[in-house]
């Protein structure tokens, strides 16, 4: 069956036809692009084969544990090519997003070997790599004999990759020579601008520059725009998850960290300093002034879904979040335009932290090696480069998928700025937290701190030396300050 | 009590107004929502107006749900089969169990019941996190993990001291001298307890049943940590609306309808006995 | 004649089995619930440690510290404040509330059967995604609640979001979710009232304020303890709707024992300290249920008489 | 056949004493009346007899078969409840049906059984209500035709007649004595009514505190009650008991009443000289004309017509009020003063301290388990 496909599939494996002449040619030959790219991976699929024995764990059955995501569902759209280069079997449980961490605690802290790999952020393998709930992949990923020669560890994006490296020390630098390779990155997520470029016509207003500027445009935005309009989306709940997107991107930019490490390793409380009370300043006068009312509410979701339903100006917050509002049924799909955004006029480039989903092995995994073999064709250029195109795979975490160019042309097209937004911001991106087993403890206490702030409840100085003298003190409790 | 005045009956009118108003809204505003997509729900101001579609109904039967990150299988009539299921199994071990305690604490002032029946309840002020872990331990080595069976034991914990305290209070106030009637005409403790105390305590008992039916079926972190995704009752797979690409009001309003109409389906039939009372009528007293 | 007083005779088999019915009845139930004692005293061990997951090679007895710390931690008596204040004004709310509504659908008729029916919709709606509903339904923009609010001048209210609103928010969810609860219980009881004692009250034309305190209200109070004591149960032990709408924010205004105690365990991982948290609700609500049943029994006594 | 014996019963519930040490005989055929007031354990005892509550000490004896250890549905007994306790989701012809289908009697055998003593109840027509729709004095005959339908021959009647109306009440109390004596079964019967206890009891037991304090025909209790307690329960009006100390002149024993030196037959020995109280029945008290031997000047203060007596309040000189009673034919005097004489045979003296009547002659101390 297909022959003549499979031959052109094959000429453009041996690179003698380009991308476009091959989804072209198969055009003609009445080929949806859809069958296209499945026989296309197919046909790479068969090219992977020939370097490596991709075929040494036939048979066996492996289970993942998976977050409802787009990511997940590229994977699975794509699991029978996987099985096809295998002959090994793949079942898996999907979790929705708001129990999935639960679900993987609940697992891993009882060593249930049901699951040999699970997605994950990298956050929180801070705390499964202590608790010896997952796996040192540079056992695998260094072994020629285990990891096939097409691999490409070099192709993940450095800032990336490194994120997902610690040595298990608080406070040790991430990606260190020393680290563990805790998790392989999937995809990841950019804090920087998503606008609704209607709005700032209508406004008047351009793409702030500055943390200045954007609590200025914000203001503007909400006086001017109407309708119950606000100038800027960002998260306000009471988790960790307020911290890490646009806040502590902007905080990180003004060379602010959480913690300080101390040469003998100890651990103190950061965020007391001058520039980090200015900096909160602004940030919580911004909420206050053009924030969402119930800012104290705000997830993800909410703050997705106010820019998706037009009821905010800008978000600044996930680039991804962005890029999923400006498509499916919301109202301004289509309308969003996106930015990279730097809130020191002093720094040099954009400093952007990220969330990385990424992929780790359980520790109680019966088979490691065969759960390698699902892990790194997941984590495969190939896969990448078909979840990019194929399916809504962004922001992958391969340079060579960056350079596909028919990956950007398909970004530029709809999602006007992504592509220049990421190259611009993509070079600063790395988690800016301080990798350490209080990770959750500290960023909700200072999430709650915010919100104590932006009601007015406590002075912002006040609140920032209280949080530093709680934090602290925690630190301290728990053996590492 | 027979002779109310015409202010009255009026002002008992207005009153109950308000009290259906206030908590059959939400319920007719979800209703409208599930036949509306997120771009009618998501307005601002909200309206009334919208042009009705079952495309949310659609998805959640057919198990396809069209997202702004294309299709996506959903399991959501599982998931609605699981807590059917779960819910129907356990409350009948807890009934099955529980009658027969309820009657032994109501009727036999035995040594120690007081005890027993207070240990009983007690396990329903565990808190679930509290046991959550261990229990997870537990289950693993004893091959309960991610069982029907396991999660049907669990469930015992919110079906079991409701049933036994509610259904103890109903036998309770059924008055002895009936069932000692009963005993003296010359029948078994086991026929007066059939016979007797059972079509007696009906009421009580299709209203413990179905409180503890509907508390079942609102759990879901016991399956949630002891079962894989294909034992997971309606409570986590309306979750799976809540996507990285932005909640999904409409399908979860539907979801909602959906997971309400069986309970409902089965309070409107029991409805007759969950509204007496005790059917010892004039006889009480 | 002599009068000597004669023992009775050993029980015979035949008499055992009626000694031991009861327990025959009762033990299974029993027997099911006891698999989670087990779990149960593991965690009272946990709690008496020092036990994060994170920290696996520091896990160590350290006896009373989890719960010394609490003494010292205002973090903790605002949870224990906040649980107690939040369980207190549900409950109270909800029993007042389900009393009336119950009194107003007492009369026996098809309408009041139905609407009885159709209120405990509420009740069968997850509380997590009633929650999220409300959570919408509240939002500025898009919540018809805050749509009609702003009808009737409140401009700017701030449900769930605001320090001063949120618990007033949260209560009102609950109320929504729970009230039909306690109402089903006590219509049922209502209507299981005899009833001689109010026609007798009618004839002597005795004053309804004083039917309703005399004879109603402690003829139906075993009912009435029996829906608050589960309810209370619940309501001090209450996470979904809590979490679903402010995580126990804004600020820490809303950090009740669950809250806290999921935090500690499914994010901090800290085992022991959320285990302690655990115990210590657990003990609260073993003293609240305590006096509970002990009235309960007591009223029921008096409710009943002596036969 | 279905004699009954108590032996030594006790029964306690927690620290109260409800059964102390209660040994009674009911002889077969008899029907023997438990009468006391209520909290005096009557009720207890009866359900110790049926089995649905078990003593704590003590044996029960069914036609001399020891039925401690024995179930209720094992001991053939009928009993009928004072709250008439019907089955209230089942029709009256399935109520009363009841202690048949226990017997897995024929549904003929059923249907004759519970319709001819639905006639003899004369509920026939009312059957097949349940009983929400029977009157009161159709739900005791329910409950009566229940306990008889089995033809048990221990029959246990717990007040049956206490709450039902006083018309049905009067007509039951004529009913019930031939109807029990045409089944000839034993029967205990359990009455607070002391004219209910005189009109159904071939013997009495007076029960108090839990124990019986007297056990006699009805006659015996009336004439010689054992204490001032039972002379008080029995009798309406109620007995006169005044204060008095015997003495005794060249006549004989006599009482002082009004300075009225009031001679006493029979023997009274024992209760000279000391603080005693004299029962006078009002019926045993009558006017006679001042002059009369032994008469005893009084002013009438009021005149009741009571049934077919009439009962004057008189007032004596020193101020006791006393009750008497005549026959409505007999003329009396219902104003002003006038005079009473006492029918000095039926006067009953008792020790002021302990109440004990002095001077008994047939009344049993069941205490010490000695029998008449």
């Amino acid at each position: 069956m297909h022959e003549k496909e499979k031959d052109l599939i094959d000429a453009f494996l041996r690179g003698q036809v380009d991308r476009r002449g091959l989804i072209k040619g198969l055009g003609a030959m009445g080929l949806a692009a859809s069958t296209a790219g499945t026989l296309l991976n197919f046909g790479q699929t068969r090219a992977l084969a020939a370097d490596f024995d991709w075929q040494a764990h036939k048979g066996k059955t492996i289970k993942l544990l998976l977050n409802k995501h787009p990511y997940a569902d590229a994977m699975i759209a794509n699991l029978d090519n996987f099985k096809q280069l295998t002959g090994m079997n793949v079942v898996y449980d999907v979790f929705p997003e708001d129990v999935y961490f639960d679900k993987v605690t609940a697992a891993l802290s009882a060593s249930s070997p049901e699951y040999d790999a699970f997605m994950t952020g990298a956050y929180m393998t801070w705390t499964y790599g202590p608790a010896g709930w997952i796996t040192d992949l540079n056992e695998w990923i260094k072994d020629p004999a285990k990891t096939n020669p097409k691999y490409a560890w070099d192709d993940f994006l450095p800032g990336v990759r490194k994120s997902c490296a610690w040595n298990g020390q608080p406070g040790g630098v991430l990606g260190s020579d020393d680290a563990k390779q805790w998790c392989i990155p999937w995809g990841f997520e950019q804090n920087n601008i998503t606008y609704n470029k209607g709005m700032f016509d209508k406004v008047g207003v351009s793409v702030p520059g500055n943390m200045d500027e954007m609590v200025a445009t914000a203001a503007k935005l909400t006086k001017d725009v109407g309708g119950g309009v606000y100038g800027i989306g960002v998260r306000g709940s009471r988790s960790w998850a307020t911290i890490h997107p646009g806040f502590l991107s902007a905080y990180a930019n003004f060379d602010q960290k959480d913690l300080n490490v101390s040469a003998d390793g100890k651990l103190s409380a950061a965020m007391s300093t001058a520039e980090s009370k200015a900096f909160h300043k602004q940030w919580v006068q911004m909420i206050q002034e053009s924030g969402p009312k119930d800012w104290s509410t705000y997830t993800w979701y909410q703050v997705g879904t106010d820019l998706g339903a037009g009821a905010s100006a800008m978000i600044y917050d996930a680039d991804i979040l962005g890029y999923f509002m400006n498509g499916g049924d919301n109202k301004m799909a289509g309308k969003l335009a996106f930015a990279a955004f730097k809130a020191n006029p002093a720094a040099k480039a954009p400093t952007p932290n990220i969330w990385i989903w990424s992929l780790s092995m359980s520790n109680f995994s019966k088979d490691k090696d065969a759960t390698w073999y699902f892990m790194q064709w997941a984590s495969g250029p190939e896969h990448a480069l078909f979840g990019a195109t194929k399916m809504d795979f962004v922001n992958p975490v391969r340079q060579s998928v960056w350079n596909d160019q028919m990956f950007r042309d398909k970004l530029n097209k709809s999602y006007p700025g992504y592509v220049e937004m990421f190259d611009v911001s993509a070079p600063g991106a790395s988690i800016k937290f301080t990798p350490q087993p209080l990770f959750f403890d500290l960023t909700t206490e200072w999430a709650a701190t915010l919100q104590k702030m932006v009601a007015k409840e406590v002075p912002v100085d006040e609140g920032l030396d209280k949080l530093a003298e709680s934090i602290n003190g925690q630190l301290k409790e728990a053996g590492l300050g | 009590m027979e002779h109310t005045s015409l202010l009255e009956r009026i002002l008992r009118g207005i009153a109950l107004a308000l009290v259906v108003i206030f908590f059959m809204f939400p319920i007719v505003w979800i209703l409208m929502m599930s036949f509306q997509t997120n771009e009618t729900i998501l307005r601002i101001p909200p309206q009334l107006v919208f042009e009705p579609t079952l495309a949310n109904y659609t998805a959640l039967i057919t198990g396809k749900l069209m997202t702004a990150a294309g299709t996506l299988d959903i399991a959501f009539m599982r998931n609605l089969w699981n807590s059917v299921f779960l819910s129907v199994t356990s409350v009948a071990v807890a009934l099955l169990l529980g009658v027969p305690a309820a009657y032994a604490f109501a009727r036999h002032k035995f040594r120690g019941s007081e005890d027993i029946a207070f240990t009983l309840l007690s396990f329903r002020f565990a808190p679930a996190l509290l046991v959550l872990l261990p229990l997870t331990l537990y289950f693993q080595k004893l091959g309960l993990a991610n069982t029907y069976i396991g999660l049907i034991w669990v469930y015992q914990l919110i079906c079991l001291p409701l049933i036994l305290w509610i259904v103890r209070g109903y036998f309770e106030d059924i008055p002895a001298d009936i069932e000692y009637a009963y005993r003296i005409a010359g029948h078994s403790w086991f026929a007066t307890f059939r016979k007797i105390a059972l079509p007696l305590a009906g009421p009580g008992i299709a209203a413990a049943g179905l409180l503890a039916f509907i508390f079942a079926w609102n759990n879901f972190v016991f399956a949630l940590v002891l079962a894989s995704a294909d034992k997971q009752p309606v409570t986590v797979g309306a979750l799976a609306f809540i996507t990285s690409s932005g909640i999904q009001y409409g399908q979860i309003s539907a979801a909602i309808v959906l997971s309400i109409t069986p309970t409902l389906a089965l309070a409107l039939y029991a409805q007759r006995y969950l509204v007496e009372g005790l059917s010892l009528g004039a006889v009480k007293g | 004649m002599t009068a000597a007083t004669i023992q009775r005779n050993r029980p015979s088999g035949f008499r055992i089995s009626k000694r031991v019915l009861p327990y025959l009845l009762s033990l299974p139930a029993l027997l099911v619930c006891i698999g989670i004692l087990i779990p149960f005293l593991t965690s009272v061990v946990y709690s008496f440690q020092r036990y994060r997951l994170s920290q696996p090679w520091a896990r160590q007895f350290n006896w009373g510290d989890n719960y010394i710390s609490f003494f010292t931690d205002p973090k903790f008596w605002n949870t224990l404040e906040i649980s107690l204040l939040y369980a207190g004004i549900t409950v109270v709310l909800e029993l007042l509330l389900g009393l009336g509504i119950a009194m107003l659908l007492q009369k026996r008729s098809t309408l009041n059967n139905f609407i009885s029916i159709m209120l405990l919709m509420p009740l069968m709606t997850a509380p997590a995604l009633a929650a999220l509903m409300w959570k919408l339904m509240t939002n500025p923009g898009f919540g018809v609640l805050s749509y009609l609010a702003s009808l009737i001048g409140l401009q700017d209210f701030r449900w769930a979001s605001s320090p001063s609103t949120a618990l007033l928010t949260v209560v009102l969810v609950d109320i929504w979710v729970y009230t039909p609860f306690i109402m089903i219980l006590l219509l049922a009881g209502l209507r299981s009232l005899p009833t001689q004692p109010f026609e007798a009250a009618a004839l002597d034309g005795v004053p309804r304020s004083f039917v309703f305190f005399r004879i109603t209200l402690p003829m139906l109070t075993p009912y009435i303890l029996t829906a608050t004591l589960f309810r209370l149960l619940d309501s001090i032990q209450q996470f979904d709707i809590i979490y679903a709408m402010t995580q126990g924010g804004p600020g820490d205004t809303l950090t009740v024992f669950q809250v806290e105690a999921y935090l500690n365990f499914f994010q901090s991982t800290n085992v022991g300290r959320s285990a302690a948290l655990m115990i210590i609700l657990w003990a609260i609500t073993y003293f609240l249920s305590n006096i509970f049943i002990k009235n309960w029994l007591r009223l029921r006594e008096r409710a009943r008489g002596h036969a | 056949m279905a004699s009954l014996e108590l032996r030594n019963i006790v029964k306690r519930y927690k620290s109260q004493t409800v059964l102390d040490n209660l040994s009674l005989t009911v002889a077969d055929g008899e029907t023997l009346v438990l009468f006391g007031p209520s909290g005096a354990g009557k009720t207890v005892l009866l359900r110790l007899v049926a089995g649905v509550i078990d003593p704590d000490e003590g044996k029960i004896l069914i036609g001399g078969e020891d039925m401690t250890d024995v179930d209720a549905e094992f001991r053939g007994v009928g009993m009928a409840f004072q709250n008439f306790a019907l089955f209230p989701h089942m029709t009256a012809f399935d109520n009363i049906a009841t202690p048949l289908q226990a017997k897995h009697s024929s549904q003929g055998t059923i249907k004759a059984g519970v319709e001819s003593v639905g006639k003899l109840l004369k509920i026939g027509h009312v059957l097949s209500h349940k009983p929400r729709a029977l009157s009161n004095g159709q739900k005791q005959r329910t409950a009566l035709a229940r306990a008889l339908v089995g033809s048990p021959p221990l029959l246990l009647l717990d007040d049956p007649l206490r709450n039902v109306d006083a018309k049905l009440r009067f007509e039951m109390r004529l009913e019930l004595p031939r109807l029990l004596a045409d089944r000839g079964a034993t029967v205990v019967y359990v009455t607070q009514d002391y004219k209910e206890a005189m009109a159904l009891g071939d013997r009495i037991a007076v029960m108090s505190q839990g124990v019986v304090k007297q056990l006699g025909t009805p006659e015996q209790i009336y004439r010689e009650p054992a204490n001032v307690e039972i002379a008080r329960l029995f009798g309406d009006p109620t007995i006169n008991l005044l204060d008095v100390k015997p003495s005794r002149d060249a006549k004989g024993v006599y009482v002082g009443l009004s300075n009225v030196q009031v001679h006493l037959a029979g023997a009274h020995e024992a209760a000279v000289g000391r603080d005693c109280v004299i029962g006078l029945r009002p019926e045993a008290l009558a006017f006679v004309d001042e002059g009369t031997s032994g008469a005893i000047p009084v002013t009438v203060e009021a005149e009741t017509p009571l049934n077919e007596k009439i009962v004057t309040l008189v007032r004596t000189v020193r101020g006791r009020e006393i009750l008497v009673s005549r026959p409505s034919g007999i003329p009396g005097q219902s104003e002003g003063r006038a005079h009473i004489a006492v029918d000095s045979k039926s006067a009953l003296l008792f020790d002021r301290a302990s109440g004990e009547r002095i001077g008994s002659k047939n009344v049993v101390n069941l205490r010490s388990g000695e029998a008449a």
